[in-house]
């Protein structure tokens, strides 16, 4: 019983960690419809930022620096990048963001090398918030998710209590009308670009103290952040939430899973016992790192405008 | 005229490329070599984005099963098998297209960043299986072969093999030339404007770009094949994300709406990785900063800002090369001067081994070595200077680009068509 | 006339952080050995070449390497680049039979370089997961670290197996129960605390691993969050970065090293303080499997009689009898399966060490040293040596 | 053959809760030009999607000569018999003119997977590519990309694409809108031209073109056909007055 | 008042305004007639900002807009319907509507939601339907109210007809009156001639991106020369 709690709440947590970084991809996407390859990269910059202001600054400030620093350069980056390619096109602005993505993940090893760097949770942070049977759950986890959940409710109220999420649903296909209507269009697109990348920074901030920092984590968060804005459907919020909340839920729990997809396949009785035991003998615990594509791949062949996406008019 | 002058640019490339093995050594060829099998991956990927319209982003998972599909039918002949080896790419290609036909008839049902999306995951989960079914992918250690000889054709030395390579860039460049040309070829850059006209005009779309996929998975394969004959080895690595990054970077940088683009990418990219990471540790960098720079101010590429010069000729309202052109060409490379100075300044002092330095040293900066010359990095020259370079040059290349960026984006379709479309995903 | 080597490693890419660590072992034994007349008279110019972690990239280079006239390849790479590396090795030799190139393995632990492809032409400078399983079970269960009951947690792919089936075939010969096992995809967990608790599950007081790189670092903090009381024993915890990453998570862990100072007593700190003097580092890791391969191999070199050109068959045959000192003790290549044999040192991450490391307060003591006949393990039967 | 060509039998649309077409029955005879006209949001447009297989109908049959083409996808539609036109331009900007009309043409001629232009089936396909460019008054245009053309000449392309496919039932929503009256007059005679002796279904604002080009008039009304006739009868009917012309100047 | 004062503009190289001259008065209907292309939506385009103006002044009350930002422009007081309807086809009939809502800047009578929606019914029944949903008229409507919202001073609208079935092009007359009763400027495009005369003050006929003609409904009409060579096609 405190085994499936346990695991359940990991799952939760994690999830709600995948959460915190898509949040600022879904945002992007959903308002500017720009899928932004380097956000995972933006991700890696708040990680290794916070690292760099934690020596001057303590902790605190550094998530504070991580969050601020990124949005800054989410900013500069739509400014004088982003901005020129809009009118060719998304595949263009995809194209830009992903040798964007390329260049940071560089630009970070020629600061700090290819090495991990130290960045850890402080000392004062690692207790346990609460115990189940004979785990301590850490404090630093539940701090992870409660931020994710901060953050979800804040995006929401922005977009749905505000008219900004209106105007740049709207400027996203029309921008000239929309400017046409008194809106200032660039700055808002600046601003929602730079809160974007601001999130993705605080998730690095905080997920690169609690797990690591080092010049890949973006290209192996990179991915996966993508399955969870495609499977809970492009640009919904709500969407990326639960999708990240399966994806962290299915990914812990599938290491419980102590049978070979030859087994299960054998019992359904797919194939023989004889062919479960040799050609298919991969034990389901192994593939979770794979789960989530699968379960994109589903997703997109049984409905691909995601768990709550809508199909766009 | 101008035709004239093409005939003979191409008659001199074909004589250099047949005398070459003459001319450049063994790590000449097997750069030429490499270049080649780069130029078919992007080719076959650019049949599909160039032509269809449809990005993939995870089209090594075609090369990779090429490679490894020609791997086995080697292994197949050294055991006594009897398959002309010259042949052997066909089975990369038969490989790739069988994966392509499958995999194509997936993914083509979506179109747009649904399709990319479907492309990342099947290449994802072709790695995974390759990571895991050890048996037939040879786990970490991967697999290898060697090439028989067939007949009297001797295929032991790298120059054999790259007039085998040459030979079949050649047939891959006719056949997708031939093929984009053809009424065929016409139905699918149909489908890149408006899928859904084509298939009120009667064209079942989704077969047609099965077909299309499928045939761009078998040249991509096909290229997977020249690699195998190429390196004599298969493994994993092969289905990782870089192989499918690079092929765009490839078709980007050369552009992908001009036939020969993919060429030209590749060239320059496999050419400066070749050099590039003899010189600097910081190369990918460095062509991170070039494809941003291209995509900001050659959205067609190389190969259609070269193409929009040619025209100009042609047409006879510019010279090939302008002032501006030379202008924004002096301050691009003033401005990557100024940047690989101060990259590889701050690289260089923010490193280990120098921070090791400074401290056997007791203290002391040593002087930087960029290139052969010092510099002394706890002076504001170095630094002043590649500032200076960066963003003087920067603005020589932009202000005297001005005049000429208009001419670059000639390729793009004018505002009225742009307008946003109903029942086109974005 | 220089006797060229080829030194083939990543230095760029997502494994740019392999390369890093070679740098500065190379000059330190190379320079000295020129200084002292090379090889009857002629220096050895070892070029570093950057296969930038991929197989391509590898044959590429290799490819290169041998055009630029090396005949002395160092594979100082992953497992994959590795096998690009031995493939191409073995190939060359095939094609030029009078002019053959030997392969020297520095960091790759895969089974098959001393097992199903071992070859005349290859060498490997370190040990495989089986050694270093070997080595772990018995320092630790002779002072009582071990327990009753362990797990296996392990990456998904070869190296991740091999320490799996070492640790299941172990159990018996030192008295252990295997209470589990689990591997998982590598490079693409980012959360394991599930992983911790499913091994926390079987109650094990040991967990052997083979991981390294960002995937231990999360393993471990993991574990250390969890509040997880088993100890790890691991191949790789001390590659540069680890402590840094893991934090206070890393402490009370073992491994198995190649080097450790401490553990070589004078000999050990007065070769470490001449390391640290030249390049202002300590060797950790996989440096001292570089520095093993190169001091072994200008070991050898001097056994060479003088001819116009380097004879590479004599040479192999110099290496495989030759013993070469070395800190720790002798260090020698079997001749059957050209598997090095090497003293390892058992150490466990503690903030007594003599030695911090990655400027944090943790560093290894060593718990035991043992001598290279005592780290050994039987040849692999796999292996079928062509000697020509 | 069933001279009706197109026929609909109860025909109903609902989207979610909005009842937009209720039980339409309507018999579109062989040749005749046949206008669909009514207030805005009647559910015209929602009438051609349906017919062209864009939405399957809620209830009711859509017959084409005689069998049923509901549920089948648009290339299935378009051989057996039916060509639609867009409201909006769906021309291929980057193909040149004469690529455009090609593609229509070679589809009809079952070339669809042709890798070379040999034999003499593509005599005959130039010649017919030609033959409708020359109708379309194109010629001179011929090589332009599409996306050059002029909005007029665009929709001429659009209505040459949907006959040359050889459709015997033609589709046309609002192919007069945007263009000035001297525009809109020459289109008129241009697809008087083209859809000589064929079926032509169109949706029209435009009461000179309604009145001038066609045959016979339906009026929908609030999701029902509320009158069919002549554009005598229509013009003089009062409750399409009532409901549609209003008292202005027709 | 707006007032238009030797506009010049250009699409890149392509000149399609050279000087254009007009003024129209507070709550008067100004309407500018021409042929196809002659440049008519183009100089909504560059009153608006759209089109960045290469030369002249677009006044309205004394300060000069040239050049601003579109959306310095619309808080100035100029509102636009393009002719294209360029609704936000992602979002509903009232989103769409709440995004054209806006303070005007004088102390004018101001318009309603409900008020709006009393004139054309039809958009109040699909307030929550997507707007991309909306059958081509009603798209029109939209478009035009939204503008509306804003409590503009001047308004331009572009082709307003365009798609609008008989009976609702007198709804949308109506509208336009009550428009000018409330003191606006209204610039129209329009091609239905007799809906034109029906409704407008004043008249300007536009060609080669110039106003040839301008003057009163009855001048224009009295000219068969101009007709003959802007409007017709001989
Ligand atoms: N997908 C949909 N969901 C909800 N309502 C819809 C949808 N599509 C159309 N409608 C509604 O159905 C009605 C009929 O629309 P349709 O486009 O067929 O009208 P129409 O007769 O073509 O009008 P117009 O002449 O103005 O173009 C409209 O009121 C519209 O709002
Ligand atoms: N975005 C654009 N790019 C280039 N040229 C354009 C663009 N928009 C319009 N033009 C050209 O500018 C000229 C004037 O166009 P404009 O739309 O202002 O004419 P108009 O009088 O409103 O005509 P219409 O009756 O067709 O609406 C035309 O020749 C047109 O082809
Ligand atoms: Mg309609
Ligand atoms: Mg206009």
């Amino acid at each position: 019983m405190d085994t499936i709690v346990v695991a359940l709440l990991n799952g939760l947590i994690y999830g709600l960690l995948l959460f915190m970084i898509s949040s600022g991809l879904t945002l992007i996407f959903g308002m500017m419809g720009i899928l932004n390859f380097a956000h995972a990269s933006f991700y890696m910059l708040g990680a290794y930022l916070a690292f760099a202001a934690t020596r001057i600054f303590g902790f605190w400030g550094g998530i504070v620096i991580g969050t601020l620093g990124v949005a800054l350069i989410g900013l500069i980056c739509e400014r004088t990048l982003l901005r020129h390619v809009r009118r060719h096109g998304h595949v263009q602005e995809l194209l830009l963001t992903f040798g964007l993505s390329f260049a940071f993940e560089e630009l970070v090893k020629v600061f700090f090398g290819p090495y991990a760097v130290s960045y850890p949770v402080p000392e004062s942070l690692r207790f346990a918030a609460f115990s189940i049977g004979a785990v301590q759950y850490p404090f630093f986890r539940v701090l992870i998710g409660a931020t994710a959940i901060a953050m979800f409710a804040a995006i929401f109220c922005l977009l749905r209590f505000t008219r900004i999420g209106l105007v740049v649903r709207a400027a996203v296909l029309n921008p000239d009308m929309v400017r046409a209507l008194g809106y200032n269009v660039s700055a808002i697109f600046s601003g929602m670009f730079a809160v974007g990348a601001g999130l993705a920074g605080l998730a690095g901030a905080m997920g690169g103290a609690y797990y690591t920092t080092n010049p890949n984590m973006a290209t192996e968060l990179g991915v996966i952040v993508f399955v969870v804005v495609v499977v809970g459907g492009l640009g919904s919020l709500s969407g990326a939430l639960i999708a990240s909340l399966i994806i962290g839920v299915l990914v812990n729990a599938v290491v419980y899973v102590d049978t070979t997809f030859g087994d299960l396949l054998a019992k359904i009785g797919v194939v023989s016992a004889e062919t479960a035991r040799t050609l298919l003998n991969v034990p389901i615990a192994n593939t979770a790192g794979v789960l989530p594509f699968l379960l994109m791949l589903l997703v997109l062949m049984i409905r691909p405008q995601g768990i709550a996406g809508d199909e766009r008019v | 005229m101008s035709r004239i002058v093409l005939v003979l640019l191409g008659l001199a490339a074909a004589a250099a490329l047949v005398a070459l093995p003459a001319l450049g050594g063994l790590a000449t060829l097997n750069l030429a070599n490499k270049i080649m099998i780069a130029a078919v991956f992007a080719l076959g990927f650019n049949l599909l984005w160039g032509q269809a319209g449809l990005p993939s982003f995870g089209h090594a998972a075609y090369y990779g099963v090429g490679t490894f599909a020609t791997i086995y039918m080697m292994d197949a002949i050294d055991r006594g098998g009897s398959f002309p080896t010259p042949l052997l790419p066909l089975v990369g290609a038969g490989a790739g297209f069988l994966f392509g036909l499958v995999a194509g008839w997936f993914a083509t049902v979506r179109s747009g960043v649904y399709f990319a999306m479907i492309t990342v995951a099947i290449a994802e989960l072709v790695s995974a299986l390759a990571q895991k079914w050890e048996g037939l992918f040879g786990g970490e250690a991967g697999i290898r072969s060697i090439r028989t000889n067939w007949g009297p054709l001797d295929f032991q030395s790298t120059g054999s093999v790259y007039y085998l390579t040459l030979a079949w860039t050649l047939v891959v460049l006719l056949a997708l030339y031939g093929l984009q040309r053809s009424p065929f070829g016409l139905v699918v850059r149909g489908i890149r404007e408006r899928e859904l006209r084509i298939r009120f005009l009667g064209y079942d779309a989704h077969r047609v770009k099965t077909v299309v996929f499928a045939l761009s998975a078998a040249v991509s394969g096909l290229a997977g094949g020249l690699l195998a004959i190429s390196d004599e080895s298969a493994s994993m690595v092969l289905f990782g994300g870089a192989g499918s990054a690079f092929v765009v970077l490839n078709t980007v940088i050369g552009g992908a709406g001009v036939f020969l683009g993919p060429v030209i990418g590749a060239a320059l990219t496999t050419s400066f990785a070749y050099f590039g990471s003899s010189l600097s540790h910081f190369w990918p960098f460095y062509l991170g900063v070039v494809f941003v720079v291209t995509v900001l101010f050659a959205p067609e590429g190389i190969g259609g800002a070269i193409l929009a010069r040619w025209r100009r000729v042609r047409d006879g309202t510019g010279p090939l090369i302008g002032l501006g052109d030379l202008a924004g060409l002096a301050g691009a490379v003033m401005a990557m001067a100024g940047l690989v100075l101060l990259i590889e300044l701050t690289g260089t002092v923010c490193s280990e081994a120098y921070r090791a330095e400074i401290a056997s040293l007791k203290g002391v900066w040593p002087p930087v070595r960029i290139f052969a010359v010092p510099f002394a990095p706890l002076t504001p020259w170095p630094w002043l200077v590649g500032l200076v370079a960066l963003v003087g040059g920067s603005r020589l290349a932009l202000g005297a680009g001005r005049p000429v960026l208009p001419h670059l984006f000639a390729g793009r379709p004018g505002p009225r068509a742009e307008q946003t479309r109903p029942g086109e995903s974005p | 006339e220089p006797v060229k080597v080829a030194y083939l490693t990543p230095k760029t890419g997502s494994m740019a952080f392999i390369g890093a660590m070679y740098d500065p072992t190379i000059d330190f034994i190379v320079k000295p050995f020129n200084a002292a007349g090379g090889w009857n008279g002629n220096p050895v110019e070892v070029s570093v070449y950057d296969d930038q972690g991929t197989t391509q990239g590898a044959a590429d280079r290799f490819k290169q390497a041998v055009a630029d006239g090396a005949r002395i390849i160092i594979g100082a790479g992953t497992s994959p680049l590795a096998a690009q590396n031995l493939a191409d090795i073995k190939r060359w030799n095939q094609r030029n039979p009078d002019d053959p190139a030997i392969l020297l393995i520095v960091g790759a632990e895969g089974v098959n370089f001393t097992g199903a492809d071992c070859s005349y032409y290859s060498f490997r400078f370190t040990t495989t997961p089986y050694i270093r399983q070997n080595a772990l079970a018995k320092v630790m269960k002779e002072t009582g670290a071990l327990g009753q009951k362990v797990y296996s947690l392990q990456p998904d792919y070869t190296m991740g197996r091999d320490m799996e089936a070492a640790t299941v075939a172990n159990a018996k010969t030192y008295g252990y129960e295997v209470v589990g096992t689990a591997r998982h995809d590598v490079f693409k967990i980012k959360d394991f605390s599930s992983f911790i608790e499913k091994a926390r599950a079987g109650a094990p007081e040991t967990i052997f691993t083979a991981n390294g790189g960002s995937d231990l670092q999360l393993i471990l903090q993991a574990a250390s969050s969890a509040g997880l009381p088993a100890k790890f024993a691991g191949m790789f915890l001390d590659e540069p970065g680890n402590l840094a990453a893991a934090g206070p998570a890393a402490l009370g862990n073992f491994t198995a090293q190649i080097f450790n100072a401490q553990a070589g007593g004078e000999k050990g700190e007065a070769y470490r303080a001449a390391f640290n003097a030249a390049t202002g580092r300590d060797p950790v890791a996989f440096m001292s499997n570089s520095l093993i391969t190169l001091t072994m191999l200008t070991h050898a070199m001097k056994q060479v009689p003088a001819a116009p050109k380097l004879p590479i068959k004599a040479l192999i045959t110099a290496m495989e009898t030759t013993k070469t000192p070395w800190p720790l003790g002798d260090l020698s290549m079997r001749a059957d399966d050209h598997q090095l044999q090497l003293p390892l040192v058992v150490s466990v991450v503690s903030k007594d060490a003599a030695r911090k490391l990655d400027g944090t307060d943790m560093g290894f003591k060593p718990v035991k040293l043992l001598s290279a006949e005592e780290a050994s393990t039987p040849v692999n039967p796999d292996c079928k040596m062509v000697r020509n | 053959m069933n001279a009706n060509t197109l026929k609909l039998e109860g025909v109903a649309k609902t989207f979610g809760v909005v009842r937009v077409l209720e039980a339409i029955d309507l018999d579109i005879r062989q040749g005749e030009r046949h206008a669909l006209i009514g207030p805005n949001g009647a559910g015209k447009s929602t009438l051609f999607n349906l017919i062209s297989g864009a939405f399957a109908p809620t209830s009711g049959v859509i017959a084409l000569n005689g069998t049923s083409i509901g549920g089948l996808v648009p290339h299935a539609l378009n051989r057996a018999g039916l060509g639609r036109s867009f409201q909006i331009t769906h021309v291929f900007d980057r193909l040149t003119v004469r690529e455009n009309i090609l593609l229509a043409v070679m589809g009809r001629f079952g070339k669809r997977w042709s890798l070379m232009r040999i034999g003499p089936v593509w005599a005959r396909i130039a010649e017919e590519t030609d033959r409708l460019i020359a109708g379309a008054n194109l010629a001179a245009q011929a090589e332009k990309r599409a996306a050059d053309l002029a909005y007029s000449e665009q929709r001429a392309v659009e209505i040459c694409m949907t006959v040359g496919t050889g459709a015997s039932v033609i589709l046309l929503d609002e192919p007069t809108a945007g263009m000035s009256r001297e525009e809109t007059r020459h289109i008129i005679e241009f697809i008087r031209r083209m859809t000589e002796g064929r079926t032509l279904v169109m949706v029209e604002h435009d009461m000179d073109v309604v009145f001038t080009l066609a045959d016979r008039v339906s009026v929908l009304v609030n999701g029902r056909i509320l009158v069919t006739g002549t554009p005598a009868e229509i013009r003089s009917d009062p409750r399409v007055r009532e409901a549609y012309l209003g008292d202005g100047e027709h | 008042m707006l007032d238009v004062a030797n506009l010049h503009a250009a699409y890149g190289h392509v000149k399609v305004l050279n000087g254009v001259t007009f003024q129209v008065p507070d709550a008067t209907i100004a309407t500018i007639l021409g042929r196809n292309g002659s440049g008519r939506s183009s100089t909504c385009k560059a009153v608006m900002g759209l089109l960045p103006p290469s030369r002249g002044a677009v006044r309205i009350g004394g300060r000069d807009l040239a050049g601003l930002p579109a959306h310095e422009v619309a808080r100035a007081g100029i509102a636009y319907v393009p002719e294209d309807r360029q609704i936000f086809r992602n979002l509903s009939v009232e989103e769409n509507m709440i995004l054209g809502m806006k303070a005007g800047r004088s102390g004018k009578p101001s318009w309603t939601l409900d008020e709006l929606y009393d004139v054309f019914p039809r958009l109040r029944e699909r307030r929550n339907v997507k707007a991309g949903f909306l059958s081509g008229g009603e798209q029109q409507m939209l478009t035009l109210f939204r503008s509306v919202l804003g409590n503009p001073d001047v308004i331009l609208i572009d082709e307003p007809t365009e798609g609008l079935a008989p009976k609702v092009v007198e709804a949308l007359a109506e509208t336009i009156l009550e428009m000018k009763r409330r003191g606006l400027a209204i610039l129209l495009l329009e091609q239905k001639l007799a809906m034109v005369m029906r409704l407008t003050d004043r008249v300007f006929v536009m060609g080669r991106g110039e106003i040839v003609f301008s003057g009163s409904v009855e001048a224009f009409q009295a000219d068969d020369e101009i007709r003959r060579a802007w409007l017709e096609v001989s």
